[in-house]
């Protein structure tokens, strides 16, 4: 390490936190850029499929609760991406690396929603692991980001809040209601489960990113951490847990459980997910069928601003 | 009150139906910050629709409620304005039929807010902040894109062309609407009229649009006599009550 | 029997879906011809349909009928291949999706016309000579429009690369299927792909047109899993038996 | 007259048929043009208002039958196009025309279908009036026009009939079916008195066309005949025709009737009814979309035909 990298680790193991002028190694740049970047894309493409029942919300306050839910999700891309400027990179690059494939989203959004108990799972099962992940973060090192992920995390458990509660209305509701929550937990148990990531044994950059504070907890712990919080949900629900190997270890305190195909994570990661290729025709037509509409907006601003300056 | 119950579902209809209209973009936005508005405006003017509704119900007294209103009626008993109901097609036709509607929808709440029905005139006074909101922002989108690019222009243009014949109907009142003006608990859709032609051609003439001088012809709304895509939007919109009568959600 | 009924629905939901979405064209075909002649597929498909899902609920013996099997089910019921469903896009994609769907769709036929149960057997026959005439004419489209112009070249094999994921499932059975090839009912899926796949790489090569090499991995029809597209198409599909439970039409 | 003309009129006169190779005054064949032009477009656009509910017909077997009706008016399309391809004027230039707004099609598609019942009403009605207007025109003086009016009568009545049954079973259905039932007579009872058009004594062009026999009957004949064959129909269903005044006048041996809203009916011609905007826009799309298509298959006949010369 020069010298300058062993003051920056010294501040961030002093708990002190990082702000855009300090001066901070290329690679923390680097693998903050591709974190934040990769959280907000995720924010952007997580609007799709929750989108896709907006339209078909059965009640009215359902589609008020899924709408706020979503604009609060793009809200969060927002921020995130504010985040991520701070680090010297634009919006529209990370845009269109995330449209050109060189950024990955999250592989959840790759699954679809298929019935009303789907966007219940999405809340309760998705957010709740997003928010596992989250929490440790707003202690991360890197300011922007840390902030950016108190006002996420606030939210977030707003709406693992209101997916539960469609969950348990399902769950407690007609039969056909009970098969769609119990089917739309076996779809999304073992695809919640890899939203922690592979088990860090297995993963190259964990260890220089928990020593930068990027990352505050291992992927095991934090899978252990869910799995023990969601059994007794599911449980209260009714609902059966897709795990004929899921027991209870008194020695770890905590569940022991069934790992998900890790196979099935590295196809989605490559683009072979059910859903991968629908979201990002999706994105790149917004993105496409918007470029007139950003380049209107663009051009009466500059109007705007030549007819005040010759004023 | 007949009245009253039509009127209620006049206004709460519009707002319906373009709220599900504006909240098809959800993740389709050309921006960010599109996205974000879209949803905000959806999610006001369904807000919006279950007061309206919500008080119709109660007016009728028949044990319906606001989602009984929303999701059992067929297209026919739909009482909104034929321009809430147009496909989005692209942003420009978007952005358009919000401007002409929230121009509208703001001269109407005002006079709601005067309502001799205290119910009424809470209810538009709370919407009355949310679309003041929403005509300042489609205000500004449309100068923005009737005076951005070449192509931008054209769109708008063009969309303006494509929704100018429903503008009629919004002042074109009937026997219910007079009977409701007369009652105090509505203004008199054609009293509506020189404010929202004040405002947009004030609007569109800053955008460089050309007012059309085509005939403002189509309606049917009032009577529920729609076109033919609201029952497309219906079919989707109600599919989850549809399907599983028994259920509450 | 389980098996027999699970079989004739896969069949049957596979060309009422198709069917669906070929009948979406329906006006708006390029030239007036093609309108014809997708009507006329749909009208096949919808047909084969009536008749595989008629059998069906015969065999269920629960008291439905065809048409509560094609009105009344939701999306998780649905056995057809995610081929099928996916939605019309441009003609490109209509047409690569009729082309991918009929060649293998003729294979079927053909092995169900030498089921042991007398009834699957005459529905495939008849059902086998209308196959023969769409593969005909999708392969000719196929040919037609990929060795056309550039533009239509590219769209064609836009429409490939998009749908080949599609193309692994239709030959990758389950235990369903294996008992019903076991009892003689249907073919080993498996056994469908070498006729399938020459079928394939004859007409794109004189389509001129490249075999993607990306994975065909895409499935999930045989247990109910699939696309966000079908319950869209579902929900207009069944509007009317949805809306009006107790009529008869 | 010329003695040409003179000698034209007579073959006409003598009840002799004109075929595409025999001489003709330009003025006959303008009008055959336009006529049979509008006919084939009528056709066409007629496709859409039916089209709007395949998706949505509500059992296999109606689905079934309208969409073999649509395809019907396809090929009705067809054989009209070919008539008036006899004439020396293309299929192409016919929709160019149509597309440009210089040629018309039949006004009653520019109303909508709004509930199943209206799929009833346009085959019970709009099919009815067509055939009332059609049926003479087996008779015309033009060989390929007559023949392609045989081929289309046929179909045309077989689908009036099916109208007739969906109405029917709508009528004794459900209050709701009755209501849709009796909404749509509502609706397209005067547009279908329109399709015949104003009354002759304000038609221009009538008296030389009946002279060609290229129209046979007046259009207050005509649609004398129709209110006289529907009424008794739409008593067998229980429905009640929209007309107060409608009454059996017995010394005529018909019924008076109101006469629809002329306005109305020169409205819809000035583009200005219900779907005008709609029904062209569905066309035009469907013309400049399909252009990659037709030029793809014209490019790869003519390699196919290059090849063979080749060989």
């Amino acid at each position: 390490m020069t010298p300058e990298e062993c003051a920056f680790q010294d501040r961030i193991d002093r708990g002190e936190r990082i702000e855009p002028k300090d001066w901070m190694p290329e690679g923390y740049r680097k693998t903050l850029i591709r974190q934040i970047g990769q959280h907000a894309h995720s924010e952007v493409v997580g609007q799709l499929p929750e989108g896709n029942w907006i339209t078909r919300a059965p009640t009215l306050e359902r589609k008020q609760i899924l709408l706020a839910k979503v604009q609060d999700e793009a809200g969060h891309g927002l921020y995130l991406y504010s985040a991520a400027e701070t680090l010297g990179v634009s919006r529209d690059e990370l845009t269109e690396m995330l449209l050109a494939g060189k950024m990955k989203y999250s592989s959840i959004f790759n699954y679809p929603t298929l019935t009303w108990a789907d966007i219940g799972a999405v809340g309760w099962l998705v957010d709740g692991a997003a928010i596992m992940n989250q929490v440790p973060l707003q202690r991360t090192s890197y300011g922007p980001y840390a902030r950016a992920m108190v006002r996420i995390c606030k939210e977030e458990s707003f709406h693992q809040r209101q997916g539960y509660s469609i969950m348990m209305t399902m769950a407690r509701g007609t039969a056909d209601q009970k098969a769609m929550a119990q089917d739309a937990l076996n779809r999304f148990w073992y695809p919640s489960l890899m939203m922690f990531g592979p088990s860090d044994k297995d993963s190259v950059h964990s260890a220089q990113s928990m020593a930068w504070k990027i990352k505050i907890n291992t992927n095991d712990e934090l899978r252990q951490k869910f799995v023990d919080q969601t059994v007794p949900q599911a449980r209260f629900l009714g609902l059966e847990i897709p795990d004929p190997d899921l027991v209870w270890n008194e020695e770890k305190g905590g569940y022991d459980f069934s790992q998900p195909d890790w196979s099935e994570f590295y196809e989605v990661l490559k683009g072979n997910g059910p859903c991968n290729a629908e979201r990002m025709e999706a994105r790149i037509e917004a993105w496409e069928d918007g470029a007139w509409v950003r380049e209107g907006l663009m051009a009466h601003a500059e109007k705007r601003a030549a007819a005040h300056a010759a004023e | 009150d007949a009245v009253l119950f039509e009127t209620l579902l006049r206004v709460g209809d519009s707002a319906l139906i373009l709220g599900h209209r504006v909240s098809e973009w959800c993740g389709h936005a050309p921006t960010l910050e599109e996205d974000i508005a879209q949803a905000n405006v959806a999610l006001d003017l369904i807000g919006q629709a279950t007061l309206w509704l919500g008080l119709a119900a109660e007016v009728e007294g028949a044990g319906r409620d606001a989602d009984a209103l929303a999701f059992r009626r067929d297209a026919g008993g739909f009482r909104n304005l034929l321009l809430a109901e147009q496909p989005n097609r692209d942003f420009a036709v978007t952005v358009m039929r919000q401007f002409l509607f929230d121009a509208w929808h703001a001269e109407l709440l005002a006079g709601l807010a005067a309502s001799t029905d205290p119910r009424v005139a809470e209810i538009a006074a709370k919407a009355r902040k949310e679309v003041a909101y929403h005509l300042d922002r489609s205000e500004t989108l449309v100068i923005g894109l009737g005076d951005g690019t070449p192509e931008s222009h054209a769109r708008m243009q063009a969309a303006l062309t494509r929704l100018w014949p429903f503008t009629g109907e919004p002042f074109r009142g009937d026997a219910t609407d007079a009977a409701a003006a007369e009652a105090g608990i509505a203004p008199d859709p054609a009293a509506l009229e020189p404010g929202w032609r004040a405002r947009v051609e004030a609007v569109l003439a800053e955008a460089t649009l050309t007012l059309p001088d085509t005939a403002r012809f189509r309606s049917g709304g009032r009577s529920g006599v729609h076109g033919e895509a609201l029952g497309l939007l219906l079919a989707e919109m109600q599919f989850l009550q549809r399907a599983y009568p028994d259920a509450t959600w």
